[in-house]
């Protein structure tokens, strides 16, 4: 029963490969956005916040549709990158992309919490110490809310592991290009007698994303040690 | 009384319309639809969801039930037909199959769990062209007939095989050609009263009007053949 | 250090509005709990921004309102000591103290932090985890780090007030050294007049959010002498001592002063209360006193119950503090004669 | 375009009673796992926050056939509630259930990251300050994560109002019955010309969001000042 | 109050190990920076728990590792000033001062919030938002709270540190009343050795994480008169004061005080600098000191070059510090006769 075939294995590899690449991409857009939502002082935050949510509140077929909408062929995106000859939909962008728009609210979230939370005196004081605006940031800021950013990066890891509705539509579910876990899964879930295998995947996703777990776990505690 | 009919989506609108002349004739009956993949309604009545009917878009999941006894014995019968046809956008010069290889893209439903993708399979298997165009990475595969469709509807693939009823809801797409029927195994749809619905007798007579000829103008009407090739 | 600053800020209920210009370079704000003074140091290091007015720092502008100039707290090169020590709590101490110096010109390092470490007693906490330091250990840390970046100014919040005795006047001295050395400028908020005294030569009185008073810190000490609890402190500066039986001999302009404590650094500082001078009409005999100073009267101030004497005696000046009744009594005015009698023991230690 | 039929209406309130439900109900539950990871000691925590991502890596459509296996006939929640006379299986608890399930990961790691940034000094104040474990839970730890709270439960309420997959296997797409949007949605796509009432009922979708965002804003702010 | 404490708890590299008893009602804690008084502070109030050990106050066992007892923080109704503040950020003032109140019963409840309130001056505070208070502002809502809450036992760590000297003394006195109107007993931290005295009866004295002597405030403050920068305090405790001429007199035991200041409550406090009493054979002529006691000597301790002559004079007892070759001169010994002269100015009041 815990035998995955070579098929299966691709899927775990691609699976992977999309997770982590949707969470190394998305998270420094999620901690500028994170923070511009913590400390801005514009009057447009609610409208970006509510812009973010838009892929949490809609059904992921939805968003998929949506992004297929736009990096298709025909679509605004799409049609600018095909001028470069970049083609996104049916390849592994196009199943990275979904991922990242489909964590990316929770990424922000998680991080904003922990920016919140910062005591600004902290920042004063780097400030007075000599560092810049985007140093105290880095040397500051970031490391104060490194438990929040490991959080916010854990779940979208997370979530990418289990992403399907919109993956399917604007990846496809081509086997070795495009089929992550959760596609592979839906496919034995949708043949009589497949739900063995389907359970294996499921499994291989479990033991993953504990495994982020317990990595990130480890880091924040090294980091808090200093 | 209550009849609650478990159908596959593909045919939310013929089960739609024949519940409302059903329901014209028998006032006193509510009919309580839930569509959904052939496979999860499958899988919600082995768990004891509350069905009367059953109805699949899918020989396969309903000699699951049968098998199981979950489908009164006797009641299995197929009610529908669908076809095969190939929809792509209009300035591509596609008549037959013997021109998929001079495009780029093809949809497919993915044959292993998509009943229409396994029908096609079929008939460019059977028309040697299968294997050429799977390793030349021209397939695309869908997760279901619905997202094929999108895809030839939109441009995104050059053409797809989907069923004639789907072929309904294009806006831009057009029908290249209609696959050869003696290429592929007739499309069914089966329906089963199940053996907690065969006690109903509303469902009785709901799934006597749907296997009836009078329901079979309706059928067709959505596009579906009312008798096997 | 040039400072000239005109600022005006609402906060909730509470109006700051000051208006000073500094020139010495080590001036102290004075001023009850919530008259402003932490405010006033925000402002300046440009961690807030004033409504209005504007902040000059030698020839350049920091801040205007009017010109919408506003310095970056970086640019200002003006460094804080805040009342909580708050390090960093994601870097090790060794990591808080060189925060500041890392980030400091190479050309402007003129504190090598190994002496400073030193003599702040932070160079064993140097590889602990800032969260279990303890409150004195805090704010040392919290010093030394500010003092690193060598500053065009240092503003201190009450930085001493978490330490206890013996380590504060243990680290003064120093601060004094590294301020002068370096010409450091130092801007300095407590509610000791000793600290203040000690550290700073000008003083800004704040009450209520605005600067009432600005003086020369004795000036302010010598006014306030009738109101305090203790009385005006002469502050007495002594060169090496000698030894005299068993107490230390100095000498103080022409007089010799004789003391409990020797001096054995090149300079030492000693106190010594106003009150604790005797004065009598005529040399008195066989008393405990040590030193007797024939002294000139330069001059008397009654204040209340209070009279304070100005004394001259061997080109050194000296205040004393009596009665009123004692005044007439002896006959003290202006030009008159007098013994001063001081115990060898009421001279006490700073540094 | 922008008409709504009576089973759109009917779609929109199901929607609601859903998220509003799924939201409340897995609060308290949110809570206190969140605590139980930020301050408990235990050995188990790790295997318990995996446990709790499952619903986050796992693909919805799977999570609803594990909620059926579980809740089905024979199953081990199933057969204890069945005894009772509880029916689950195509009932709105049951899409109320799905909501829960798929967005717990999300409320739990917002209320933790947020506990985890509390000075544990106002906690000990309140002890000796006379106020008991649970007096300074409820007075002083929740208070001053409650930006955290309803961050997560804006992230649970956003996830209920597009949940998919989970509750069209749990709960069935029965109109008027446990028909949400999402599933309106899905039955508009498989309709000749249905697109546009599927778009508006996205902007409905929409719309919703964005209020609770507001709401949950203007709630934090009041918080904020006193 | 009963306390007996023998704890044992390693933090880090630092490790603490405590046993002493206390009976007195005010006792003080006193130590060198980071000598470990906040743990051993946290280890009472059962905000830590010792590795080892046990605490027992009265009849009440706080805490003992071998019988597996340890009351939670809120059953031991010890209350605690911290260091910081910490006050409740998301409740406004008011909410704040009454959090400890309303949830003390209602028969333990033996302090007025307003009167309270009135003497730490924090009634105008009460509609504040917490983050705008000042420092020293945030340090007396904290102390009301605590006192509020009427505790068995308070324990304080450094809470004065961050206040004014004048409102520090004004305050001091009130938490005197209300520790002794209502017996609640105390431990003080403090680096101050005059709070202590003030404050305290008994002193532990803490090393390196150990208690290495436990002794009477005064003792302790006898002690270390020749290693302080202070000589010995003499506190004097006088009644109500007469006008003369322009000073005030007290009665003193048989002797009658003549002081610069006012006595007009029915207790006051002064200090007097055992250096500021100058000893003399016989009585000397026309000085500026205003009181010239007759005294008898009871002791003569000497100390390198410091001499404690402990006098006796109607009936009261003072403490003089003069240097041992005026012993030698004056012939001071056990039993012979000496007048004191303590000019008005040297007594400085407490409150
Ligand atoms: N955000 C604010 N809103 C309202 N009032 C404020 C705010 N911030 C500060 N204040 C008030 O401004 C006054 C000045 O505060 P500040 O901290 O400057 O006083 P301080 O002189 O430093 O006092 P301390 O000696 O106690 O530290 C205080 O009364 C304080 O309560
Ligand atoms: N978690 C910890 N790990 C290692 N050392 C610690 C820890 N917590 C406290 N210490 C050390 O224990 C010692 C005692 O600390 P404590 O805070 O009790 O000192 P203190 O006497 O209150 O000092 P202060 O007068 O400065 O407030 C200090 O040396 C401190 O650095
Ligand atoms: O939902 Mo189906 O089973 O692909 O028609
Ligand atoms: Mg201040
Ligand atoms: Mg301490």
């Amino acid at each position: 029963m815990l035998t995955l075939s070579p098929h299966d294995l691709q899927a775990v590899a691609l699976s992977l490969k999309v997770a982590v690449s949707a969470t190394i991409l998305a998270t420094p857009a999620g901690i500028a956005i994170a923070f511009f939502l913590a400390f801005g002082k514009m009057r447009g935050k609610a409208i970006v916040e509510g812009i973010i949510n838009l892929p949490l509140v809609l059904p992921p077929v939805v968003v998929g549709y949506l992004l297929l909408l736009s990096f298709g062929r025909n679509g605004f995106i799409g049609s600018l990158l095909n001028r470069f000859d970049i083609q996104i939909i049916f390849t592994l962008k196009a199943a990275i992309i979904a991922s990242m728009v489909v964590g990316f609210p929770l990424l922000v979230r998680s991080i904003r919490i922990g920016m919140e939370a910062i005591d600004p005196a902290y920042f004063k004081v780097a400030r007075t110490l000599g560092a810049g605006w985007w140093d105290s940031f880095f040397t500051i800021a970031l490391p104060l809310c490194s438990r929040a950013i490991y959080a916010g990066m854990t779940l979208m890891f997370a979530r990418s592991l289990g992403e399907f509705g919109a993956t399917v539509i604007l990846a496809g579910n081509i086997p070795g290009v495009t089929q992550t876990i959760p596609l592979a899964i839906y496919e034995y879930t949708s043949t009589p007698g497949g739900d063995s295998m389907a359970l294996t995947l499921c499994l291989v996703s479990i033991v993953l994303s504990f495994t982020v777990l317990l990595l990130s776990e480890a880091v924040t505690k090294r980091l808090r040690k200093g | 009384a209550e009849v609650r009919i478990s159908a596959a989506a593909s045919m939310t609108n013929v089960i739609h319309e024949l519940s409302a002349q059903f329901v014209a004739q028998h006032p006193d009956v509510t009919i309580v639809p839930n569509f959904g993949p052939s496979g999860g309604l499958a899988k919600q009545i082995q768990q004891g969801a509350p069905a009367d009917l059953y109805i699949s878009a899918n020989t396969k999941w309903m000699k699951l039930l049968v098998d199981e006894k979950l489908i009164a014995p006797g009641t299995k019968a197929i009610f529908a037909y669908n076809s095969l046809v190939f929809v792509g956008q209009h300035e591509k010069r596609i008549t037959a199959l013997a021109d998929l290889p001079e495009l780029e893209r093809i949809g497919i439903g993915t044959p292993t769990s998509v009943p229409a993708g396994q029908y096609a399979a079929q008939a460019l298997r059977a028309s040697g062209l299968y294997d050429q165009l799977l390793k030349s990475g021209k397939l695309v595969m869908a997760k279901d007939v619905r997202q094929a469709l999108i895809y030839a509807d939109r441009g995104e693939t050059d053409g797809s095989f989907v069923y004639k009823t789907d072929a309904m809801l294009m806006t831009s797409a057009k029908i290249l050609f209609e696959v050869p029927q003696n290429l592929y195994d007739p499309v069914a749809y089966p329906i089963g009263l199940t053996s907690s619905g065969a006690a109903n007798i509303e469902a009785k007579a709901l799934y006597d009007y749907i296997v009836s000829p009078e329901a079979k103008t309706i059928i067709a009407k959505h596009g579906f053949s009312i008798a096997s090739h | 250090m040039e400072l000239d600053v005109h600022v005006q800020k609402k906060i909730g209920d509470f109006h700051l509005d000051c208006t000073f210009s500094l020139s010495a370079s080590r001036a102290g704000v004075f001023g009850p709990s919530g008259s402003g003074k932490s405010t006033l140091m925000h402002l300046l290091a440009g961690l807030a921004t004033a409504d209005n007015g504007h902040i000059r720092l030698d020839d350049q502008i920091l801040f205007d309102s009017s010109r919408k100039i506003n310095k970056r707290p970086e640019e200002r090169r003006i460094g804080v000591v805040f009342q909580h020590a708050h390090l960093f709590p994601h870097m090790s101490v060794r990591q808080n103290l060189l925060y500041g110096y890392s980030r400091t010109a190479r050309k402007e390092r003129k504190i090598e932090p190994e002496g400073l470490f030193k003599v702040l007693g932070v160079d064993v906490l140097k590889d602990r985890d800032v969260t279990t330091l303890s409150g004195g250990e805090r704010q040392r840390v919290a010093l030394a780090r500010t003092l690193l970046t060598c500053p065009r100014l240092i503003l201190m919040d009450e930085p001493l007030s978490g330490l206890d005795e013996e380590r504060k006047f243990q680290i003064i001295p120093y601060l004094e050294r590294v301020f002068g050395e370096y010409s450091i400028p130092l801007i300095f908020i407590s509610h000791s007049l000793l600290e203040m005294r000690m550290m700073t030569e000008e003083l800004l009185v704040m009450e209520q959010g605005s600067i009432t008073r600005q003086l020369e810190t004795e000036s302010f000490a010598r006014t306030t002498w009738d109101t305090g609890r203790k009385g005006y402190i002469n502050l007495i500066s002594l060169g090496l001592s000698q030894r005299h039986h068993d107490l230390f001999s100095y000498n103080w302009g022409d007089n010799c002063l004789i003391l409990t404590e020797p001096g054995e650094a090149p300079e030492n500082l000693f106190e010594l209360d106003a009150r604790e001078i005797i004065l009598f009409k005529r040399h008195p005999e066989a008393t405990s006193a040590r030193n007797l100073l024939q002294c000139k009267v330069l001059q008397v101030y009654m204040s209340g119950n209070r009279a304070r004497v100005e004394l001259e005696t061997g080109g050194k000046s000296l205040i004393a503090q009596i009665v009123p009744e004692s005044v007439r009594e002896l006959g003290i005015e202006k030009g008159s004669e007098v013994v001063a009698a001081i115990k060898a023991s009421a001279f006490s230690r700073i540094f």
